[in-house]
């Protein structure tokens, strides 16, 4: 909420001074009353007022349209004049929405919100574009052009007009012209400036773009429709060839995301043998403590929160690791050589963890917010690629390199593949067996709980979170051949970008289905996974 | 030849248990249809149904024990066949509203009917009739079991591989019965059931039919498996899950041992659904998640793996803890049921049969073998001791390794 | 010696594991009724040899006959072991649930389909045959004492037991004497010198003593071939033979 | 061991006995029939408490029939068939008179047979499919009529929409409504190649593909709007999906049937602004009742930030029916409170009256809400008046001659007016 208003406060001074320098000065009391008039009415009437004040041509009134649409105009239920306002506990903190200057405080039921809806968000969403294409800030310009585009008005095109001749920014430029571009194919103009505008969208070339095409396409006829068709085609191919690009992406994506929610599998299971039930409930456990170090920072240390993942990692590390060196201490010690009873042990350990989390924080889903920096997308050629997703494939990446670092190249490591390989010459060798039994389990449930982290960013955080994850896991290990961490990469992999490049023609389920199928026959014809070892020390 | 085959299932341990199963079958029904309401022997229809209902998890449990305990085949997705029984027997069911649905449409089940579907799909046919739907009920989970062993073993997937592709195996199976496309009513599955038979499923004495049906399954599936792992295939069976390949190099075809007695199982198992489906009122995909396998396994592994009775002990176990803790428990229930299976695991190994008759598997081996060296071809009778108390024993027991001996590994 | 009148025959044959040859072109003859040890140091292919002949492994390339007209490449476990050849593994492999007696009966001649055994009522015979096998390997007294309670050396015992049981015309023999006693081993050495009246045996060992007590004729395995074949005396003569035991 | 067995079984069917009647004798029994574990726990532990809280209030105010009131509950634990043998042991073995619960489709079907065999009373508060009517059970959630068919209108009116996608998790809720839906559309004139239906997996969690199938359908010229019901727990992966991607409810909104305030409460709602919702309460409805009950529901709860959503309203409304209905019938007698309760009114969360309608389902105002930056609705429509249940929808070939109502003479869930007898077509 802070954010928005700093950023109409910030947008505001700068439209208001650009004003100063740009257009003959209006007295900023002679809007007031339009501005005041948005408090009555319903949304029909809202839209007329927004029009009216829009109609005045004047960028001072933009930071109010922007609070209207982000739901921080309010009016006073006494005098019914408007405020931009910031909730501060219990009160609102006010400012006026022309001169932007601190009016002081009101209480909850002293003012009420002007309501909007979907549509006035586009009408202002328009306005705005239009107000504030000449504001001295290029991001500012960008917007309101990008706006304008999505608008399509053929009355902004004057606008435009002079806004492109006095533009030096050359992305701001090529947006405008877009616009442009948009509003000439939704206006009268003649056919040859709209043969303009359909190679202008052309070069566009996104999807955006193929939707104005299409459009005119069905409205148009003669030259202007052949024109509209040959670009539509155009795109329609590029956008094709995108569209596997997309397809691999997003099975890399899904592929990563098995592969974090495995890869502490694959040390507990695979490398240690522990048929690891309980696997899942320590990826929850990560996710809960992200919650936990997000809801300290909510309440302490606002300022935080954009790096609140970065403290959850070591602290989700440690949590699911701890709880890691409990279970092994307190129960899987005893069963070493007895794998399936490990099983049915996790399987209990499981049930009670669920319920724990349960009991503490409730059965209903918690809120993990994204960092800035985890929320968005952007655009690579035609293919969308959000933040988060990717973050996601880069961090699954590192967890891995720093897992086989660990494994290969410390003395940590060293022991636990000697234990792991021959428990009792490893003990003879002076390497304290029940110490590295410990760590290595702790090592796999850390890892499951920085998986955890991750995934809170785009699942739900719910005590069955560990539930989704665990059959998905284990598929994934014994797919890759048990105890090979290559494998578990690779298999992950494999099957994420199987998975993905289905679910477009079989759909979700069936997609699913297929993949399941695939790895049980996989698995006949390599009994013992992917990166399976050969040679006769296999079966003894 | 044959009545020696199942005159090998007796001794006085399988005695016992089947004089109180057989106990149970008559004293229950009669508990409930005979004894008046007011008495306190009258067994309520809600304890007849429920019990009904872990008498077909018990025989779902020995499907279990009889492939891992015996074989080392681990199946986490013996609810698949299960549920597939459980379906067969729903279509019947099904078939059998007949214009009693709401809709009132002869045909089609009421589902189908408002989801616009204008024909009955060709595998629905047939199972208006109930010998066909019988017969269903073991052939369609036997031959899945069939194909998918057929594979399975002649590829020699073993241990964890072969548990984790039985569970994509079901897991498959939920998620395609969940699709609405296929024509099992998706999540909502098969239910408000009418008649079986002519019966009215609502009845008292349906429902004591179907206590008495299910009990009389569990006995004769009960002979069948404790014949077969008395007899030499028996025998076999245990020398592949101790040592596969030694057996291999015998010259036993491993595979042929393993489709066997896995296709065996998942018909049982299908049975099991089969009476469960009557008596809960509902099938649906749930009963193909993959944890209601693991659970499965659970019931077996507490019993106690490889005794049979343990596996129908572990499951009525269980199962009755269960109910009675989300009833007594109902918001921290998982703590005790979470808390019970670690508890088994580290302090009754063996499960609580194996527990209790600890050496006592040997014995009765050295007896048998005993036995037949005396040039008997009589199989043993009741050898004169209970389960708990060896007797006569002039071989000194074993002491502290016997673990080796009762504790089957894992095949892997 | 001809293909056609060998018992065992095998012709360049090799195996490899991830690019390590673990056989490579081996070639090996053995005659009907005869008896050889095969030595050689570790790595040299001995196991992988048994593998490859019992079915385990099948070979990249090469040809293995038995009775001089049975191809056995292509044929599983069980079907070669239906032709009449017995394996004894390096680590000795019991049925350690089943008692003595019962891991002799289920490994006595008799035929092997699930049905079959299902209905299987044992003979007469069949006892007297497990009496006779029980005495050879002196475990007589011990018939129902579970395979998990005897002593390694016994194990040794019941699985050539069980060999013999299984009435094989070429028993493969891997490391019968590892881990016994000095009288266990000569007791072993006597008793597979008996084995091999009436079947051909193939024994792998490392110690020699107890191959010089055996007396035939020995094969020197080396990186996965043939480095040296005759009586000990000559073998151990050979340069190359003592270069690789010693040398390295 | 079986006598191990019995004994346990005695001691375990006395037990269960005994939790259920400690306060014994002079109370009326209420079941509280809500999963408290496994995957639909997320949802149904609230109902459970809100059930508490009322009987709780209940009791202050004096009890019903001068007698306290007393909550059994028990869990049934995600499993269907539990839930049946749950709502067995409710009513055989703690004799309740009433039982509030179960949330999915299947977990009704699957008690339906009991309710009808022990003649017992189920008060279901979830919006569901429709197409049923049974005696022994009311229906104080949505019908597709009220709610899913009213924001088809909002959406094609207000926002112009012109092209549509059906999203929903694959079972018989979403497929039902879909139907209802595509027929409706199909009936206002929107051509066959402007309805996408695209169904998933329950817990679906990956939505990339989806998403962007959605971004295309979106670009193809005309106004769109995506109809999800999508079910619970694969909400939340979904819009963080739609947020990331940058789909603004400016250009693509999206109405869901099944996502309400408390499953925003697990997710930032700020991207989310302007997706809408229908449903027949919002927490922010703007009520002295409402604001009671938020009060009340934060002190019995002892947390502030706890929410309250249209499911809960649904069990005030059901409740406050059977209080009425049991004091208007003098006994809580099943059959009698089924004759009784038909016609009792009582008021609703959002400052009118709900009544029960023959057909056993109730009124209620359908609300459009648009999701604002705290998680909470904001209503932007409302039916002028209240909306009638409808057991069986017109638009299904199946039902659109089926009525239902459970009053003497006729007293018929599925009476069809087209061949004038009881028992479907």
């Amino acid at each position: 909420m802070s954010l928005v208003r700093t950023f109409i406060l910030l947008f505001g001074l700068i439209a208001g001074f650009s004003v100063n320098i740009a257009i003959a000065q209006t007295d900023p009391e002679s809007l007031r009353p339009l501005v005041n008039e948005l408090a009555k009415g319903k949304y029909a009437e809202t839209e007329k007022q927004i029009g009216a004040l829009v109609a005045t041509g004047d960028p001072a009134v933009a930071p109010a349209l922007e609070a209207l649409g982000a739901g921080v105009l309010f009016y006073r239920k006494s005098d019914g004049s408007v405020f931009i306002t910031e909730k501060a506990g219990k009160t609102y903190k006010l400012t006026d929405p022309l001169t932007l200057e601190a009016k002081g405080e009101a209480g909850k039921r002293e003012v009420k919100k002007i309501k909007v809806n979907n549509k006035l968000r586009r009408v202002i969403r328009a306005a705005l574009g239009s107000l504030t294409l000449m504001a001295p800030d290029p991001e500012v310009r960008k917007t309101a052009a990008e706006a304008v585009f999505k608008a399509r008005d053929p009355d902004s095109i004057e606008a435009l007009d002079i806004a492109l001749a006095s533009e030096t920014d050359e992305s701001v430029q090529l947006i405008m012209e877009q616009a442009r571009a948009a509003a000439v194919l939704n206006s009268d103009m003649d056919e040859a400036q709209k043969i303009n505008a359909i190679e202008t969208l052309s070069e566009m070339g996104n999807r955006d773009a193929l939707s104005l095409l299409i459009n005119v396409q069905s409205s148009s006829e003669g030259v202007v429709r052949d024109a509209a068709t040959i670009a539509v085609e155009k795109i329609e191919k590029s956008i094709a060839a995108w569209d596997s690009a997309q397809n691999i992406w997003y099975g890399l994506s899904l592929g990563s995301v098995l592969l974090l929610a495995a890869i502490g599998l694959a040390i507990t299971f695979g490398v240690m043998g522990v048929i690891n039930m309980a696997h899942g409930e320590m990826v929850m456990i990560g996710a809960y403590t992200t919650f936990v170090v997000q809801e300290l920072i909510r309440t302490s240390a606002p300022g935080l929160f954009e790096y609140s993942l970065f403290i959850a990692l070591p602290l989700a590390f440690l949590a699911s690791g701890l709880v890691g060196i409990a279970i092994e201490r307190g129960v899987i010690r005893w069963l070493y050589g007895r794998p399936l009873e490990t099983l049915l042990a996790t399987w209990g350990i499981s049930l009670i963890l669920q319920q724990a989390v349960r009991s503490i924080f409730g059965p209903t889903n918690r809120e993990v917010g994204n960092p800035d920096w985890m929320s968005g997308a952007f655009e690579l050629g035609q293919m969308t690629i959000t933040y988060n997703r990717m973050w996601i494939i880069v961090f699954a990446m590192l967890v891995f390199a720093g897992l086989m670092l660990v494994l290969k190249k410390t003395s940590f490591g060293l022991n636990t593949r000697a234990v792991t390989q021959n428990r009792r010459m490893a003990a003879s060798m002076g390497i304290r067996t029940p110490w590295v039994d410990a760590l290595t389990f702790g090592l796999g449930s850390g890892i499951a709980g920085i998986a955890g982290v991750a995934l809170s960013q785009i699942d739900n955080v719910s005590p069955n979170l560990g539930q989704g994850y665990i059959i998905d896991s284990f598929m994934v290990v014994v797919f890759g051949g048990v105890g090979n961490l290559w494998g578990t990469l690779v298999g992950a992999m494999t099957l994420g970008v199987v998975n993905k490049f289905l679910e477009p023609y079989a759909g979700a389920v069936l997609g699913k289905i297929f993949v399941l199928v695939f790895i049980i026959l996989f698995i006949q014809k390599r009994p013992r996974g992917l990166f399976a070892l050969k040679g006769r020390a296999v079966e003894a | 030849m044959m009545s020696s085959f199942l005159f090998r299932a007796m001794d006085a341990r399988a005695g016992i248990f089947m004089a109180i199963l057989g106990a149970a079958i008559v004293l229950v029904p009669a508990g409930n249809l005979l004894v008046p309401e007011t008495s306190p022997f009258h067994v309520p229809t809600y304890a007849v149904t429920l019990m009904g209902k872990y008498l077909t998890y018990a025989l779902l449990a020995l499907a279990v024990d009889l492939v891992w305990g015996y074989c080392g085949i681990l199946s986490l997705g013996h609810a698949a066949f299960f549920a597939l029984g459980g379906y067969a027997m729903g279509m019947y069911l099904m078939r059998q509203i007949g214009t009693r649905g709401v809709y009132g449409d002869p045909i089609l089940p009421d589902f189908m009917v408002f989801l616009n579907w204008q024909e009955l799909p060709w595998y629905w046919y047939g199972f208006d009739m109930f010998w066909f739907a019988a017969l269903m009920v073991v052939l369609v989970p036997g031959l899945l079991a069939f194909i998918f062993g057929w594979f399975a073993f002649r590829s020699r997937v073993t241990g964890v591989y072969l548990s984790i592709i039985t569970q994509a195996l079901t897991y498959a199976l939920l998620l395609a019965f969940f699709r609405n496309d296929m024509g099992f009513g998706g999540n909502n599955g098969l239910t408000d059931f009418k008649d079986l038979l002519g019966f009215d499923i609502q009845a008292d004495t349906t429902r004591a039919g179907l206590f008495a049906a299910s009990g009389l399954a569990l006995v004769v599936c009960f002979l069948i498996c404790r014949a077969l792992t008395r007899s030499k295939l028996g025998k076999v069976l245990v020398a592949v899950r101790d040592a596969e390949s030694r057996t291999r190099f015998l010259g036993y075809r491993v595979e042929h041992y393993k489709l066997f007695v896995w296709t065996l199982s998942a018909m049982m198992a299908g049975i099991a659904g089969a009476l469960y489906v009557p008596q809960v009122g509902i099938i649906n995909p749930g009963e193909f998640a993959p944890a209601n396998s693991i659970e499965v396994v659970i019931w077996v592994a507490i019993g106690g793996r490889g005794t049979l009775v343990g596996a129908v002990i572990g499951a009525v176990l269980v199962n009755f803890a269960k109910t009675w803790f989300t009833a007594a428990l109902p918001e921290i229930w998982l703590f005790a049921l979470g808390g019970l299976f670690v508890f088994v695991t580290l302090f009754l190994p063996k499960g609580i049969v194996g527990t209790f008759s600890q050496g006592w598997t040997a014995l009765r081996q050295r007896k048998i073998s005993a036995a037949y060296e005396a040039g008997s071809d009589e199989p043993p009778t009741a050898p004169p001791h209970s389960p708990g108390a060896p007797a006569n024993v002039t071989i000194p027991k074993p002491s502290a390794p016997v673990s080796g001996a009762a504790e089957p590994q894992p095949a892997e | 010696m001809a293909r056609s009148t060998s018992l065992l025959y095998l012709d360049g044959v090799s195996v490899s594991f991830d690019g390590f040859k673990a056989l490579n072109e081996l070639s090996l003859t053995i005659a009907p009724g005869e008896m050889r040890a095969i030595i050689g140091p570790n790595g040299a292919g001995k196991t992988t040899m048994m593998d490859v002949i019992t079915g385990k492994t099948q070979p990249d390339s090469g040809e293995i006959y038995f009775n001089g007209a049975v191809d056995l490449t292509g044929e599983d476990e069980a079907s070669i072991a239906e032709l009449g050849i017995g394996r004894k593994f390096q680590k000795p492999t019991v049925f350690e649930s089943h008692t003595i007696w019962d891991n002799l009966e289920l490994a006595l001649k008799a035929p092997r389909g699930p049905f079959s055994t299902l209905f299987h009522v044992i003979t007469g015979a069949e006892k007297k045959r497990i009496e006779v096998l029980l005495d050879l390997i002196r475990l007589g007294g011990k018939r129902n004492e579970l395979a998990a309670n005897l002593s390694h050396g016994q194990k040794q015992w019941l699985e050539i037991g069980m060999l013999l049981a299984q009435d094989p015309k070429l028993l493969l023999v891997d490391e019968p004497a590892a881990g016994m006693t000095d009288a266990e081993t000569a007791e072993t050495a006597e008793l597979l010198k008996d084995i091999a009246k009436d079947h051909s045996v193939v024994v792998v060992e490392h110690d020699m003593v107890f191959v010089r007590s055996l007396g035939v004729k020995v094969t020197v395995l080396h990186e996965g071939s043939v480095l040296a074949e005759g009586s000990l005396d000559h073998v151990s003569a050979d340069e190359r033979v003592v270069e690789v035991y010693l040398g390295r | 061991m079986k006598t191990t067995f019995t004994k346990l079984a005695v001691a375990g069917l006395m037990a269960s006995t005994m939790i259920g009647g400690a306060a014994a004798e002079e109370t009326i029994k209420v079941g509280v029939l809500h999963s408290l574990s496994g995957t639909m726990a997320i949802s149904e532990t609230t109902l459970k408490d809100a059930m508490l809280m009322l009987i709780e209030e209940q009791n202050k105010k004096g009890g019903l029939l001068g007698k306290q009131l007393e909550a059994v509950v028990v869990d049934p634990a995600s499993d269907w068939p539990l839930f049946a043998e749950k709502a067995r042991e409710l009513i055989e073995v703690n004799d309740v008179d009433a039982v509030f619960g179960a949330w999915t489709s299947v977990s009704r079907k699957s008690v339906l047979p009991v309710f009808e065999e022990l003649n017992s009373l189920l008060f279901y508060p979830v919006q569901y499919e429709g197409e049923e009517s049974q005696r022994n059970v009311f229906y104080t959630g949505a019908a597709p009529n009220q709610q899913a068919i009213p924001a088809v209108d909002y959406l094609m009116n207000e926002e112009g929409v012109e092209r549509w996608v059906l999203a929903g998790t694959d079972y018989v809720y979403p497929r039902t409504t879909n139907k209802i839906l595509e027929a409706y559309l199909k009936a206002k004139g929107v051509a066959e190649e402007d309805i996408l239906i695209n169904y998933t997996p329950f817990g679906h969690s990956d939505w990339q593909t989806i998403v962007s199938d959605i971004k295309s359908f979106g670009s193809a010229g005309k106004k769109t709007a995506v109809v999800s019901t999508i079910n619970g727990d694969a909400n939340v992966p979904f819009y963080k999906e739609l947020g990331n991607a940058g789909i603004k409810a400016e250009d693509i909104p999206v109405v869901a049937f099944s996502v309400g305030e408390e499953e925003l409460a697990g997710l930032d709602a700020e991207p989310l602004v302007g997706h809408l919702a229908a449903w027949n309460y919002f927490q922010s409805a703007d009520t002295d009742i409402n604001a009671e009950f938020i009060e009340a529901w934060h002190a019995f709860i002892g947390d502030e930030a706890r929410v309250t959503n249209d499911p809960m309203e649904a069990h005030f409304i059901g409740f406050n029916m059977w209080v009425e209905a049991v004091e208007k019938a003098g006994t809580t007698d099943a059959d009698a409170v089924i004759d009784a309760i038909v016609g009792v009114s009582v008021p609703n969360l959002t400052g009118g009256y709900s009544t029960m309608m023959p057909n056993h389902h109730i009124t209620k105002p359908v609300l459009i809400g648009e999701i604002q930056g705290d998680g909470q609705f904001e209503t932007v429509w409302e039916t002028s008046g209240l909306v009638v249940g409808d057991a069986w929808s017109d638009f299904l070939d199946g039902s659109k001659d089926l009525i239902a109502d459970w009053r003497a003479p006729l007293s018929c869930g599925n009476f069809n007016t087209a061949t004038g007898k009881c028992g479907g077509s």
